[in-house]
């Protein structure tokens, strides 16, 4: 290639789950990017250059993950990464990150962990305990619950940080009557929701990823259960296929479809002019993402790594999902939106900021 | 001493430092990126878990589901170790990692005879299953103490495993599997696969030698799993589930069981296959469990069969091939 | 009745069966003899069908066998009762025994050979109940044979009936082979203990290394001094 | 002292007692023969001596000590080996590394100087190479040392399979039908090397054998048993003539 | 007590859908020795068939339970036609990585063409309570109950009475011995894997109507819970393997119940541990002694 050519085409790396049982995760992410870069280059690109998203399958897998990376950086020669979706992968790759000190912003990876010490390292989503936490304010304060229960998934270090976080918090507000885990691959939670109920608690908090969800929400149902459930950004997409059990129950999430802000509704219609299906709060999160790199490149002026990091860390942009501003870890400052569940569609309850 | 046996350790030891020798020169010249090299350490880590799992599958002959569990022990026992040596001590890097492997080789094994006292007077099956749900157990219990960060994962482990000590620590692993195989342990060890009743009836302490056996595997399962912690930096239970253990099997039968060459070349085919396969998106694993059923389906017994590659076997083939051609040009 | 011609077996690169060609008329019990490894197991092994020729044919009543599948061999009327036993462990002597009449639907008859079966073999009865992995290598012997009876053959392989037996009982399953051959079986007959078998043989073919290198008269083979010399223990 | 003692061994399989009270001696350097009906307990009766089962009653004492209970690889080490009715052969190795697995106590280097090759094994390992083609010199089979045991033709495996046993060093030899599906000749030949290695490793020998060629010629006193009990004891002649050994075995 | 026996009705619920995996794990096991890893991949298949007949169809729960089982044995004859039959000398664990990769092939099969996103399974068996005194049963549990406790009378009475079915031990235990009496062995193990890969669909049905969804990997945990079971119970043995499903049902309930959720599998594994040391051939298996 030559040099021209090279200057003409800025590469960002983006990974994540394309298969496997998560890859709905990882295409959201992907499409989000990719369709911000569309906009970018439709628009003239980056100081005359355009952008191209590089992604890679992750699986899921921390090796894969790895692979991805370096495969990304050594062969593809990205500049930056908009990645990775978990924060398994994420965190697997941030540890060889911070020694190239590429910038990474994560759109999704919302484990504590993943800004701690590492500069190059940022995130667009607010954390699990931040989440957890406002979760459980919610639930006593909106919602005027007394007794909670709190339902996870001990495999996943998501749902296992939002339940540490909503257990914690919600211990201060109120009773958590049962702290229960199962497994990714439990499919049957009746024995737990029949000790569960004996306990009378109002709210159920499920800190889970749709499929899990649904399948408890169902279970619930068939046992005749009246406590309300609420969950986490885990939950962004759940009524298209559990509206009947859903009905009712509340979530936290990045933003909410019904926000009437043009930056959203612009989106929301891009992605479905697009892709032909509604988005979800990681593909609005990857997008918003792959915006705050690109503009960020664009003041930086270069593809130097340090010059990046030092304009993403000046970030203040009105997104999708939020107004983004980094913290001194490198994560975002930003409000969570209450939804409910109500005939199907997602109804914005409340939006909760700070602590 | 057999002077050919020397010839052949000679050509061996030659052959390895040539094999390291290309590998720095092709790193030197920019030809093997990082990239790359990340991909030769996560083969030479299979190399050490799957010719560790040969000795207990195919030498041995006890199918075991478990060897992710092992290597789960050693990686979170090195991870541990090291993170803990750091704050304590300020030694440098190769001897915190060799502390760290040894301890994990050890609280693994140890882990080993734990399992294999009991589990391994069930044959065959049974014993598979009883390895299997000890794994399914061993994360379970990583999952929810608190030492080892349960399902957030363990963090801030030092990045210990470079190329050199990693091909290294390979390089010595093959060779202690290898001598230990070609001596009269081995041999006992053999016979437990292929005759255990006719094995102990000619004198072979059958459970000492099948636990020994599943032990060493254990062990070395255990430094596996710590050169990947300290190469990946960051563990979590996920890592060490139930396919893990059927990765390593695989390698294993493919490679051929009671062969460490064998291993040696599926580890490298099975490893490069799904990176190779990245272009084809979606269709990749479903390639990849296509490529297996079909060499499974063509090469039944592996492809090294209980066989090792040699040299001296090469140079053997050469000269019959030869010595045909010479008998069929008399004939005519 | 059985025609092999020219056949040629290998176990991969092991050639085992070297172009061989010999036949069993009805009636007759014809005997292989030849030492260790000779290849009398291979031959009988490859007429059902359970191994293929590389090369060569094999005709059962004039009816080339090329086409047809092994488990098709008894429907002709053949039998085999195989080296090594080959009983159905876990199975008990009776369902064993039943195994062996597998293909005949008349239950009357079955029910009276096995009565004959017993006849022969009243230790077979003694264990009716038993698994069959369990009885003693001679116990398993007689329910070989008494399973190939079961189904009535035409034509029975029999690859070393007496091995593993008291001497009162290979006396027995000679008289045995005898009263088969009576009733009108033909017999093929693979034994070490050439003396015998070639005292009730009609004919017998001497194999050596996969090859054919007599044959002949059971008697008059069994005056050679050669044969006595190579088979008979002198 | 008898070399191998046998007191009033039983063995009970659910309702079947079978072996009864059995009784044996053997002196050193004995020979002698167990014969008797099939599905008698012969061969139980070695499952017991070889501590493959535990006898249900009695006891066995081998040089004086009782073995009851103990591993088969202990009273290997006690001094008493065996072969098998149903061949069971290291199939997939060698026949030499046959030999050197049931050589292994004749080897003294510990695991660590055989991974690290000391100089101990070497010595060893060539020690072990020499006795064992020796042991295969004996069988006239050092032209198989380097064949699969399981390529070997039937009568050769036998005879792996008693070179195998006395690479183990033992007292007593415990043959299980060695003859069975070997042709007269062959048999005949086995009968001269059973007896070589009687004389050469000057050790007692239990044999079990239908063929009466053999046992007859061999032995120097027969057992005879039937369903689980003694018959009868007594010299080959007196074994041959004895009414009831005719009439429940020998026939005729 | 109310509580305590509604968790038993609850483990009854989860016992009898691994009852039912296990029985075609355990047919397939008990006939070729192999331990089928695809077998869930099979009951997934059973799924998906109901999932496409249902909705497209509209047929009711029974039509659509014959169909994926035939749709079931179909895939299961083929799949040991092309990966199994080609290995049937081979080593056993050969046979084993084939399984293996084929249920990693049909996995990822499912992926491309379904997505990983789980499919709502249509509504096959009106859900709603029964009530007995003060505990509900649901009738999905109820058909699942009748219908593994069914099939595993009607196939012990096969295997052990039927001509096919003594011909599939005889099959199992020897096959040249069973050409020899005339049993035609590869068509005995077809009708084997069609029998145990139509009872995979079964479970695959009543699993998908039970938990509402059908996804790629919903055979994988059941199934290796369900082959658990199998070898709880005594593997071959088909009374075995609806007693361990019945058993792993029940003690994953009673942990998750009164014990600990976090720690139920485990806790699970552990029991199975120590009945297989306890008793090596599993609940219902024989000690028997090895002839040698
Ligand atoms: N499965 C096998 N694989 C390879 N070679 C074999 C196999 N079975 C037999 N052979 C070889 O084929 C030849 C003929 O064997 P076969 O069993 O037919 O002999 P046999 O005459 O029946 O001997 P025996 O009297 O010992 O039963 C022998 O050289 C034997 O080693
Ligand atoms: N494990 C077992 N379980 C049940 N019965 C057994 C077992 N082992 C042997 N038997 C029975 O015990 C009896 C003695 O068997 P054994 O094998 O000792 O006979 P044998 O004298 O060696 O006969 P042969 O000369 O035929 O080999 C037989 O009736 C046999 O069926
Ligand atoms: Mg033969
Ligand atoms: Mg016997």
């Amino acid at each position: 290639a030559s040099k021209t050519e090279e200057a003409s085409v800025i590469k960002i790396g983006a990974m994540g789950p394309e298969t496997g049982d998560y890859s709905m995760y990882g295409i959201s992410v992907v499409n989000g990017a990719k369709l911000a870069a569309k906009e970018i280059n439709a628009a003239g690109g980056i100081n005359g250059a355009q952008i191209e998203i590089v992604d890679y399958d992750s699986k899921g897998d921390k090796t894969e993950a790895v692979n991805a990376y370096n495969r990304m950086r050594d062969q593809d020669g990205v500049v930056a990464v908009v990645g990775g979706t978990f924060s398994g992968t994420t965190l697997a790759v941030k540890e060889i990150a911070v020694g190239d000190n590429m910038p990474v912003l994560s759109p999704t990876a919302t484990n504590g962990e993943v800004t701690l010490d590492a500069p190059n390292v940022f995130r667009a989503c607010y954390t699990d305990p931040y989440q957890g936490a406002t979760a459980a304010v919610f639930a006593a304060e909106n919602l005027g619950a007394k007794k909670a229960a709190v339902l996870y998934n001990i495999e996943d270090p998501y749902s296992e940080g939002l339940a540490v976080a909503f257990n914690e918090k919600f211990a201060s507000l109120g009773t958590v009557t049962n702290y229960e885990g199962y497994t990714k691959n439990d499919a049957d939670f009746r024995a737990i929701l029949t000790k569960i109920a004996a306990e009378d608690p109002d709210v159920i908090f499920l800190p889970d990823y749709i499929a899990k969800v649904g399948v408890i929400l169902s279970q619930i149902q068939e046992l005749g259960l009246t406590m309300v459930p609420i969950g986490g950004d885990g939950w962004d997409g759940i009524e298209a296929d559990y509206a009947d059990v859903a009905e009712g129950a509340y979530f936290a999430n990045h933003y909410a479809k019904t926000d009437d802000a043009p930056i959203v509704q612009n989106f929301i219609k891009a992605y479905e002019a697009e892709y032909g299906s509604t988005p979800n709060a990681l593909a609005a999160l990857a997008y918003d993402s792959a915006y705050i790199m690109a503009e960020a490149i664009q003041r930086a002026g270069s593809t130097e790594a340090q010059a990046i990091i030092d304009e993403l860390n000046k970030t203040d942009r009105d997104c999708v999902a939020g107004h983004v501003k980094f913290d001194p870890n490198g994560d975002p400052i930003k409000s969570i939106s209450m939804i409910q569940i109500v005939g199907g569609e997602h109804k914005l309850v409340a939006k909760v900021s700070g602590n | 001493m057999d002077k050919k046996v020397i010839k052949n350790y000679i050509i061996n030891i030659a052959a390895i430092f040539a094999v390291y020798a290309v590998l720095k020169g092709l790193i030197y010249a920019g030809v093997i990126t990082r990239y790359h090299q990340g991909i030769i350490v996560f083969i030479l880590i299979n190399v050490i878990l799957a010719t560790s799992l040969n000795l207990a599958v195919g030498f041995l002959g006890q199918l075991t589901l478990g060897h992710a569990g092992f290597m789960a022990v050693g990686a979170y026992v090195s991870a541990i170790t090291a993170v803990a040596l750091n704050a304590n001590f300020n030694l440098p890097k190769i001897v915190v990692l060799l502390i760290s492997l040894t301890l994990a080789a050890i609280v693994s094994a140890l882990t080993g005879v734990a399992i294999g006292i009991p589990a391994l007077r069930l044959r065959g099956d049974y014993l598979a299953i009883i390895t299997l749900g000890f794994g399914e157990v061993i994360r379970v219990i990583i999952n929810n103490i608190k030492v080892t960060g349960g399902a957030q994962g363990f963090t801030g482990i030092p990045k210990l495993s470079t190329l050199d000590n990693v091909f290294w620590i390979t390089v010595l692993a093959v060779a202690f599997l290898y001598t230990l195989t070609h001596s009269r342990q081995g041999r006992a060890i053999l016979s437990i696969r292929e005759d255990e009743i006719a094995a102990e009836a000619v004198g072979v302490k059958t459970t000492s030698f099948k636990v020994m056996g599943f032990a060493i595997a254990a062990g070395l399962a255990g430094i596996g799993g710590g050169l990947y912690a300290h190469y990946i930096a960051f563990l979590d239970p996920n890592t060490f589930n139930f396919m893990r253990s059927v990765e390593i099997l695989i390698i294993v039968v493919l490679g051929g069981m009671g062969s460490l060459t064998g291993s040696i070349v599926a580890a490298i085919v099975l490893t490069i296959m799904p990176e190779a396969l990245r272009s084809f998106n979606e269709l990749r694993l479903l390639l990849y469990a296509l490529i297996l059923v079909v060499m499974m389906i063509f090469k039944p017994s592996g492809l090294f069969g209980t066989e090792e590659f040699s040299w001296q076997g090469i140079y053997d083939r050469y000269k019959t091939r030869k010595n045909a051609l010479h008998n069929r040009e008399k004939k005519v | 009745m059985l025609k092999v011609e020219n056949i040629d077996v290998y176990y991969d690169k092991i050639h085992a069966i070297k172009d061989v060609s010999f036949n069993v008329k009805k009636g007759e019990v014809v005997t292989l003899i030849g030492a260790n490894g000779a290849g009398k197991t291979t031959i009988l092994k490859t007429i059902s069908k359970l191994m293929e020729p590389s090369h060569g044919v094999i005709l059962f009543e004039d009816q080339p066998l090329n086409k047809m599948q092994p488990h098709q061999m008894i429907y002709l009327g053949m039998a085999h009762v195989p080296e090594g036993r080959r009983v159905f462990a876990k199975m008990s002597v009776h369902e064993n025994l039943q195994m062996g009449a597998y293909i005949r639907k008349d239950k009357a008859g079955i029910e009276s050979d096995l009565e004959k079966v017993f006849n022969y073999f009243p230790r077979l009865k003694e264990r009716i109940n038993q698994p069959a992995g369990t009885l003693s290598g001679g116990e398993q012997q007689m329910l070989a044979i008494g399973r190939a009876l079961m189904s009535k053959p035409k034509l029975m392989l029999m690859d070393e009936p007496s091995m593993g037996l008291a001497p009162i009982l290979v006396q027995e399953i000679f008289n045995i082979i005898d009263t088969i051959k009576e009733s009108g079986t033909t017999i093929l007959l693979v034994e070490q203990n050439a003396n015998q078998a070639l005292q009730i043989a009609d004919r017998a073919y001497v194999l050596e290394t996969g090859k054919i290198i007599n044959s002949g008269d059971a008697k008059e083979l069994l005056a050679d001094d050669t044969i006595r010399q190579a088979y008979l223990g002198g | 002292m008898a070399l191998l003692e046998a007191a009033n061994i039983c063995m009970q399989f659910g309702g079947l007692r079978a072996v009864d009270n059995f009784n044996l001696e053997i002196n050193e350097h004995e020979l002698v023969g167990l014969i008797g009906p099939n599905g008698a307990g012969k061969t139980t009766v070695f499952n017991m001596l070889t501590g493959v089962y535990i006898p249900t009653e009695g006891d066995i004492k081998i040089d004086g000590q009782s073995v009851v209970g103990k591993k088969p690889y202990e009273i290997v080490q006690a001094g008493a080996a065996r072969t098998f009715q149903n061949i069971r052969l290291f199939k997939d190795l060698t026949v030499l590394d046959n030999i050197k697995i049931a050589f292994h106590h004749e080897l003294n280097y510990s695991t660590l100087e055989g991974i690290f090759r000391l100089p101990r094994y070497w010595a060893d390992e060539k020690r072990a190479q020499e006795a064992c083609l020796a042991f295969l010199a004996i069988f006239d089979m050092e032209d198989y040392a380097y064949t699969m045991a399981k390529n070997l033709p039937y009568g050769k495996q036998r005879k792996l399979e008693i070179a195998r046993a006395l690479a183990t060093k033992p007292k007593i030899l415990m043959l299980d039908e060695p003859a069975a599906g070997m042709n007269p000749q062959e048999t005949h030949e086995l009968m001269e090397t059973i007896q070589l290695i009687r004389d050469k490793f000057d050790i007692a020998i239990l044999l079990i054998e239908h063929d009466m060629h053999l046992v007859m010629g061999v032995c120097e006193r027969i057992v005879v048993l039937d369903y689980g009990r003694i018959i009868a004891k007594g010299t080959p002649d007196e074994t041959r003539n004895n009414p009831d050994v005719i009439r429940v075995y020998l026939g005729e | 007590m109310i509580l305590f026996l509604q968790q038993i009705i609850n483990g009854l619920s989860v016992g009898s859908i691994y009852a039912l995996i296990a029985l075609g794990y355990t047919m397939v096991y008990g006939i070729i020795k192999l331990i089928n890893f695809a077998h869930g991949e099979i009951m997934m298949a059973g799924a998906y068939f109901a999932f496409l007949v249902g909705v497209h169809l509209g047929l009711p729960f029974f039509a659509v339970l014959i169909i994926s089982m035939i749709g079931a044995a179909v895939l299961g004859v083929f799949i040991e036609f092309i990966a199994y039959k080609p290995l049937r000398k081979a080593p056993r664990i050969s046979a084993l990585i084939t399984a293996i990769g084929v249920s990693f092939f049909l996995q990822n099969l499912a992926l491309v063409i379904f997505k990983a996103e789980p499919k709502i399974m249509p509504n096959l068996i009106v859900k709603r309570p029964v009530n007995i005194g003060s505990l509900q049963i649901g009738t999905v549990t109820l058909a699942t109950l009748a219908l593994s406790i069914g099939f595993m009378i009607i196939l012990d009475v096969f295997v052990k009475r039927t001509k096919p079915g003594k011909a599939m031990r005889a099959v199992s235990e020897d096959k040249d011995a069973a050409l020899l009496m005339g049993i035609n062995v590869n068509r005995t193990i077809s009708i084997t894997f069609a029998i145990g890969s139509a009872l995979g669909a079964v479970a695959g049905v009543l699993f998908g109507v039970m938990y509402t969804q059908v996804y790629p990997t919903m055979g994988v945990m059941p199934g290796l819970k369900a082959f658990v079971a199998a070898v709880l119970g005594g593997i071959g043995l088909i009374p075995g393997a609806v007693l361990g499903g019945f058993v792993i049902g029940m003690v994953e309930t009673i942990t998750k119940a009164y014990l600990s959720s976090q720690w139920s599998d485990a806790i699970v594994f552990g029991l199975l541990i120590i009945v297989l040391l306890i008793k090596p051939t599993g609940i219902l298996g024989k000690n028997e002694k090895e002839k040698v």
